[in-house]
């Protein structure tokens, strides 16, 4: 072979074609191109999953003090910072990104021989300000993320409405594992979290499958596990990065799942971790054992100090036990929690009644410091008319009268006032009653906000419908019906607006829409209060009062120097909140016995 | 250095002389550098000498979670980086037990051929411009670059595309992308004429590259050679016909072979390379017209996605030959250990050292282009 | 939405044209020669990492960089400009440093992409240099990784303006400050390293001989007769650790 | 798993002591050696007698808890066309075994990286200078007792940015969150 010398020279036949050379000006680059980094500060919630899933380390976090910060609502007033001294424009960051707001866009000169301008917090302008299209977008196709939470199982509504089981079975461990494995480790629900739980480490613990470490992680910050791992009212899932664009992280199932996977014995001494072996000598007296009566004693009896509970009712528990219904919160789980609290040293006084048995100003001479924890026991009533009936019960009543197992008649059909959560427990209770003693369901509930405004839960709301109950959305409820002596049902008017234009409480009735429910026992759940008359008329006097509610500071300390006040009785209705609340008491209290304040006389 | 300082350089009284190729030094590919041995202008001896691209991948690949590592492996070969993509995606799915869906698996044969292409008409310009041809260079470079224009609308980037992802591909072909495609690949086929007249059918091609760097087909099998060169010495070894992976079963091509084992051959083993990719990515353009679906497999949260323990050997066709990954995982979001053998490795260092001696001083060059080795692949 | 102090469009943050004692002929002189480098710049054909392969599209027809006067070149001493695309790893930097030296004055380094910065991909690699100023006075550097043959041309074409602006005088630094970046060559390549180029003597040839020149880095180099015979290039760079 | 098996390797199977195999993936064959001193014997009946001509590669693995290295030949058959792999363990001190580079000339390349990066001798093999790492003081990379990112925080520098909006934003109380 020697190959051609004048076939080459065709090539000259180029000299009569067009240039393929481009004009010196750069190119628009492809429609979806890598170039530099936009971001959307609007939707950009500075959770940081960025500059995880960067392989080269380019993107810190900064934090600007002048950017928006909302816990709650799972936003941090932090900013991604690109340093292309290190990104490689793999674009792993846009296809994490959980809320979609940062993107690369078609901008891809930057000359300096200046380090620092390498170094940069995009937003939407792009790099030089000239607002560059976007190249590589978030699109349906490259999203990284697994954003469909794991189903739980529950209990089919026939099988459940028959007792009081649990209506939500927990994970099994393959959808323990694949919710686990969702987190982005974020850290968004420690922030939202009242009592700021380490709920990243426990999830990356369950995810690797160390469930000794999960569970002292949790109880880092939260003796109710159990508790908190099925009835939490979980802001942390409100504020998970994964809500913006699917489901959030189931993270109370996970806690739930979690505790349930070691021996009761097992988390007890995983909670005794770390605790102080030395008597302090102290003593301190709290008053009611709810969530925050008890994470108080258990923070206390771990510093060493003597803590002794006093509760009014049979067993510890407060609302938890008393409020809350057993098909959400089985009672052994509760124990579990209490006992563990008692493991500590916590010593649990039941049946006795501060202002009865004992005395306040007993207590405040026998013990260093004095807790009020007694919670929001009393019902609050609508006081319309009829409604002083015997047949009209108060739901905090109804529940504690169902739950502590006295006698109660069931009755055939019976109608619920209020539309949050406490009126769904009523609602639910009274329906299970029923199904057992007369196989079928006749509950109503009357609620006065539509149903978009409804304080329940969704799921709550679901799952009453669910189980037969029904429920009337913006309706007020004018009067109880009494026939005879007997209580025949409940009349209520439409609800046009809940509130004026000031935002104040001030119904309006559309009175020709009248209906009436039929109800054999009417239920008000319209709001608690706490029962303060175990506090002598001496001291309340010394207290600070903001209407109606005891004044206290952000670590829950009163006007007094030796009285602590927590939980729901400050905050309102909340496990989580009360555990919070708590912790600050009882650390309050740690704080003031080691300066020797607080001490009483 | 200033003139005063010069030195007289005093010879061993010897007929041979050692002389440094490279790393700086327009003969070589890439930074990369040989020491030769020379009898007048003769090879008496050559010593390879790598390293000078050493990045470390595979100990990086160690610290990084399974996903951040599709940013690292392109950059293993810089002229053809999407094989390095496809070998580590597979040794991670055959781990994992991931599924890849129907349309990914064409869409990822239709990059792996698209990024052949670029090697191949890289590698006509690399091997011409070694013989002096330097217009074919320009044609070369300049008709790869309508092809990284047809990668940057797909993958978004065009030399480093990491657009292949353990369990499916990262994004699904823009609008109109396959029409564009057509045309790129029709253009290209229509350039191969003038490729024959310029470079192919050039007598100073043909006479420095015939019976340069010869190997015959047992020195090839010796040494490890695979690929392309392989093939030049007519044994029909294509990994994608005898180990068929993705969709490579259900397309026709035929395995090129030439029988001379020459730089020669060996450049129109990859001509023939290029005809083929074309016929392949018409019939893969013609199965994603059709076939739906979704383009990834299910996946986990990727910062928390372990592979179960488990080792997995993985081969790809690349444009240089025989690519292959070594996978070891102890079951954490981390590979234990990543083996990368790129067929440059065997082309660059012992065979080329072997085909080197007696050439010509100018030929050496050619023997290491007419090989198509790739230093970043030998340095990793 | 608040207003970040984003970067803009920074001033160009470079030394002032290095005119100190010059005549007035001397500087007219210089800024006519400046004008004419900008317009011939000669790069050296030298592929340190990933980034060299966008230059044969910048340099061939698409993108083609000889309209602007600029044309690979083959050996040091003729070249004008080192490019570094990409990462250096520790044993091409040693002969980057030994290209270097060998290249006349004026001569000018761009940095391609994020390795050349502050490590890119290989932040974590044993086997790569993190910093190229460290090393080498830096004139330029592209963002990307790696960049495009538009942004190589873009950043050719601003370089050719500070070149012929008279802002490109960097190099000056290598023979300024010789003491302070042969201490950090020392630093990583072992405190025998040494190049057989008379850098010092050049500086003093160059008048750029200044008080941080020599130090106590360059002390350690007396011990070495480097211009004996028998002793030089092969040898330096076969210095081990 | 298959238990069909390509006749010539049968055989060859069974004439060396300690081999155990499996069905790894279609057509590759995972073969354990209990006795790393058997696999030359092994290789040069594959190479001989099954048309095991060509060594892809050999992989090596850093088993620190166990105090193993593990050494993978990874061997294909252009006739039979069924991929081998074979796992050798060896004891991670001395970490010495002998070459193959006789039997199969790819190895040469192999042996020596290895021996680069992880430190295993091999005896007999065609060249074990530096190859890669000639101007490398540390201990061989590739072993796991090794830290590469310490490495780097010790040898190198990394740039501390100091942009004018980071000064400004650290006057307000802000910056980089670490």
């Amino acid at each position: 072979m020697s190959g051609s010398l004048f076939r080459p020279l065709k090539a000259l036949g180029t000299l009569f074609e067009a240039p393929i050379t481009l004009p010196m000006a750069p190119r628009p680059a492809a429609e979806r191109y890598r170039g530099f980094h936009l971001n959307d500060h609007n939707k950009c919630i500075g959770c940081g999953t960025c500059s995880r899933i960067c392989d080269n380390a380019a993107i810190r976090m900064v934090h600007d003090p002048e950017l928006r910060a909302d816990p709650v609502k799972g936003i941090r007033a932090e900013r991604p910072a690109i340093d292309y001294g290190r990104c490689c424009w793999c674009a792993l960051c846009v296809d994490a990104c959980p809320t979609g707001s940062l993107s690369l866009s078609r901008e891809y000169i930057h000359i300096s021989e200046n380090l620092d301008t390498f170094f940069f917090v995009p937003d939407e302008q792009g790099m030089h300000g000239f607002g560059f299209e976007h190249g590589w977008d978030k699109g349906d196709d490259n999203d990284l993320l697994a954003h469909q939470r794991q189903p739980m199982a529950e209990v089919g509504t026939e099988e459940r409405l028959g007792d009081m089981r649990e209506i939500v079975l927990g994970f099994d461990p393959q959808a323990a594992l694949v919710e686990a494995s969702r987190c982005i480790q974020c850290g968004l629900c420690h922030d939202a979290c009242p009592t700021h739980m380490h709920a990243p480490e426990y999830i990356r613990a369950v995810w690797e499958g160390d469930f000794d470490e999960a569970v002292r992680q949790i109880y880092r910050t939260m003796p109710f596990g159990s508790v908190c791992g099925r009835v939490c009212t979980h802001r942390c899932e409100s504020a998970c990065s994964l809500h913006h664009r699917g489901d959030p992280i189931a993270i109370r199932w996970l806690k739930r799942y979690a505790l349930d996977q070691l021996s009761p014995e097992r988390v007890g001494q995983i909670a005794s971790e770390g605790r102080t072996r030395e008597k302090s000598g102290r003593r301190i007296a709290i008053i009611g054992s709810g969530p925050a009566g008890l994470t108080t004693a258990y923070d206390l009896a771990r510093e060493g100090h003597t803590v002794v509970v006093y509760e009014a009712q049979t067993e510890p528990g407060g609302m938890m036990r008393y409020g809350i219904p057993e098909y959400r919160l089985p009672r052994d789980k509760l124990d579990q929690d209490i006992d563990i609290i008692r493991a500590q040293g916590v010593e649990i006084r039941t049946g006795i009644r501060v202002g009865e048995q004992v005395t306040l100003e007993g207590l405040a001479t026998e013990y260093d410091a004095v807790v009020v924890a007694i919670g929001l026991h009393q019902g609050r009533s609508t006081r319309i008319p009829g409604s002083d009936h015997p047949a009209v019960m108060r739901a905090v009543d109804l529940l504690r009268t169902v739950w502590s197992g006295a006698d109660f008649e069931v009755p055939r059909s019976a109608t619920v006032i209020g539309g949050g959560n406490v009126a769904m427990d009523a609602a639910r209770t009274l329906a299970r009653l029923q199904r057992r003693c007369f196989g079928e369901v006749q509950v109503h509930l009357c609620a006065l906000e539509a149903e978009e405004g409804m304080l329940a839960d969704r799921e709550e709301i679901h799952e009453a419908r669910e189980e037969g109950i029904r429920i009337n959305p913006s309706r007020g409820p004018r009067r109880c019906m009494v026939e005879e002596g007997q209580l025949t049902g409940l009349e209520t008017v439409a609800c046009l607006s809940i509130f004026d234009d000031t935002g104040r409480f001030h119904p309006r009735y559309d009175e020709e829409d009248a209906r009436t429910h039929p109800a054999e026992l009417i239920v008000e759940a319209v709001g608690q209060m706490a029962d303060i008359a175990l506090l002598p008329k001496s001291i309340v006097e010394q207290l600070e009062w903001e209407r109606g509610r005891l004044k206290v500071d952000n670590d829950g300390a009163t006007a007094l120097p030796w009285l602590w006040a927590a939980g729901d009785m400050v905050e309102g209705p909340d496990v989580v909140h009360a555990v919070a609340a708590g912790h600050r008491v009882a650390s309050s209290i740690h704080r003031s016995l080691q300066n020797n304040r607080g001490l009483t006389t | 250095m200033h003139p005063d300082h010069y030195r007289h350089t005093e010879l061993p009284p010897s007929t041979e002389y050692e002389l440094y190729f490279g790393p700086n030094h327009p003969g070589i590919e890439g930074n990369y550098a040989l020491k030769a041995r020379l009898a007048g202008d003769t090879v008496v001896a050559l010593e390879a000498d790598g390293g000078y691209l050493h990045r470390g991948f595979e100990k990086l690949m160690e610290q990084r979670l399974w996903i951040q590592n599709i940013a690292l492996v392109p950059r293993i070969c810089v002229p053809d980086p999407v094989p390095m993509e496809e070998t580590y995606a597979r040794a991670v799915e055959t781990l994992g037990g991931l599924e890849v869906p129907e349309r990914a698996q064409w869409l990822r044969m239709l990059v792996l051929e698209m990024s052949r292409l670029t090697a191949h008409l890289f590698y006509f310009g690399g091997h011409a411009a070694t013989v002096g041809l330097y217009t074919n260079m320009f044609w070369g470079v300049s008709d790869r670059d309508r092809l990284l224009d047809c990668f940057e609308q797909l993958t978004g980037a065009r030399v480093y595309h990491m657009y292949i992802t353990p369990g499916g591909v990262r994004r699904d072909t823009p609008p109109g992308f396959l029409d564009s495609l057509s045309e790129v690949l029709d253009y290209v086929e229509g350039r191969l004429p003038k490729f024959d007249d310029l470079f192919f059918d050039n007598a100073v091609l043909v006479r420095r590259a015939t019976g340069t760097g010869t190997m015959d087909q047992a020195f090839a099998i010796d040494y490890g050679v695979t690929g392309p060169n392989l093939r030049a010495t007519g044994l029909a070894h294509d990994l994608r016909r005898d180990y068929p992976y993705l969709k490579y079963a259900e397309v026709e091509f035929d395995v090129i072979t030439e029988t001379a084992g020459d730089a020669y051959a060996r450049t129109l083993v990859r001509r023939g390379e290029v005809i083929e990719s074309l016929r392949i990515l018409r019939q893969v353009i013609d199965k994603l017209r059709s076939v739906p679906g979704p383009i990834r497999c299910p996946l986990p949260n990727p910062l928390a996605w372990r592979i179960p323990a488990g080792d997995a050997y993985t081969r790809t066709e690349s444009s240089k030959g025989e690519l292959a990954y070594y996978i070891v995982s102890d079951g954490s979001a981390k590979p234990w250990r990543v083996h990368v053998r790129g067929p440059s490795q065997m082309h660059a260092v012992q065979t080329l050292e072997a085909l080197c001696v007696g050439a010509r001083i100018e030929d050496v060059a050619q023997i290491m282009f007419s090989l198509d080795a790739c230093p970043p692949e030998v340095d990793r | 939405m608040p207003d970040y102090p984003i970067y803009r469009d920074p001033p160009e943050q470079c030394r002032t044209p290095d005119a100190e004692e010059r005549s007035l002929w001397g500087r007219t002189l210089e800024r006519i020669a400046d004008h004419c480098r900008a317009r011939s710049l000669f790069v050296l054909h030298y592929c340190t990492g990933c980034g060299a392969i966008e230059l044969p599209p910048s340099m061939t027809s698409r993108f083609d960089l000889e309209r602007v006067g600029m044309q690979p070149m083959v050996t040091p001493r003729q070249a004008d400009l080192l490019l570094i695309t990409g990462y250096l790893s520790v044993k091409t930097l040693k002969r980057v440093i030994l290209t270097y030296e060998q290249m006349q004055g004026p001569k000018y380094v761009m940095g391609f992409g994020s390795c050349t910065i502050n490590g890119g991909m290989y932040w974590n690699s044993y086997a790569t240099v993190k910093r190229l100023d460290q090393y080498l006075p830096v004139d330029m550097y592209i963002a990307g990784c790696m960049p495009r043959p538009e942004a190589i041309q873009q950043a050719f074409l601003q370089l050719m303006e500070k070149i012929d602006s008279g802002r490109a005088q960097n190099w000056k630094e290598y023979y300024r400050r010789y003491d302070h970046y042969l201490g950090e060559q020392q630093a990583l390549f072992g405190e025998q390293f040494h190049t057989p180029t008379d850098v010092i003597g050049e500086a003093r040839h160059y008048s750029l001989f200044g008080p941080e020149t020599l130090g106590e880095h360059t002390a350690k180099l007396a011990k070495y007769d480097l211009y004996h015979p028998g002793q030089g290039a092969v040898d330096a760079l076969e210095v081990k650790r | 798993m298959s238990k069909s098996l390509p006749t010539p390797l049968e055989g060859v199977f069974r004439r060396v002591p300690g081999v155990r195999w499996r069905q790894q993936a279609e057509r590759h064959l995972r073969v354990e050696l209990s006795e790393a001193e058997n696999l030359p014997a092994l290789l040069a009946l594959l190479k001989g007698e099954a048309g095991y001509r060509h060594l892809s590669a050999i992989s090596c693995v850093d088993w620190p808890d166990a105090d193993e290295f593990e050494l993978v030949y990874h061997l294909d058959s252009y006739t039979t066309q069924v991929l081998i792999s074979a796992h050798i363990r060896l004891p991670a001190a001395p970490g010495r075994y002998v070459s193959v580079s006789g039997l199969y000339r790819p190895a040469g390349f192999f042996e020596r990286d290895i021996h680069e990066m992880f430190g295993v001798q091999f005896e007999g093999a065609l060249d074990l200078r530096p190859f890669i790492l000639t101007e490398w003081g540390g201990p061989p990379p590739m072993r796991k007792s090794f830290d590469t990112e310490g490495y780097v925080r010790d040898h190198y520098q990394w740039v501390d940015y100091g942009p004018e909006w980071l000064a400004e934003l650290e006057k307000r109380g802000g910056g980089i969150v670490e």
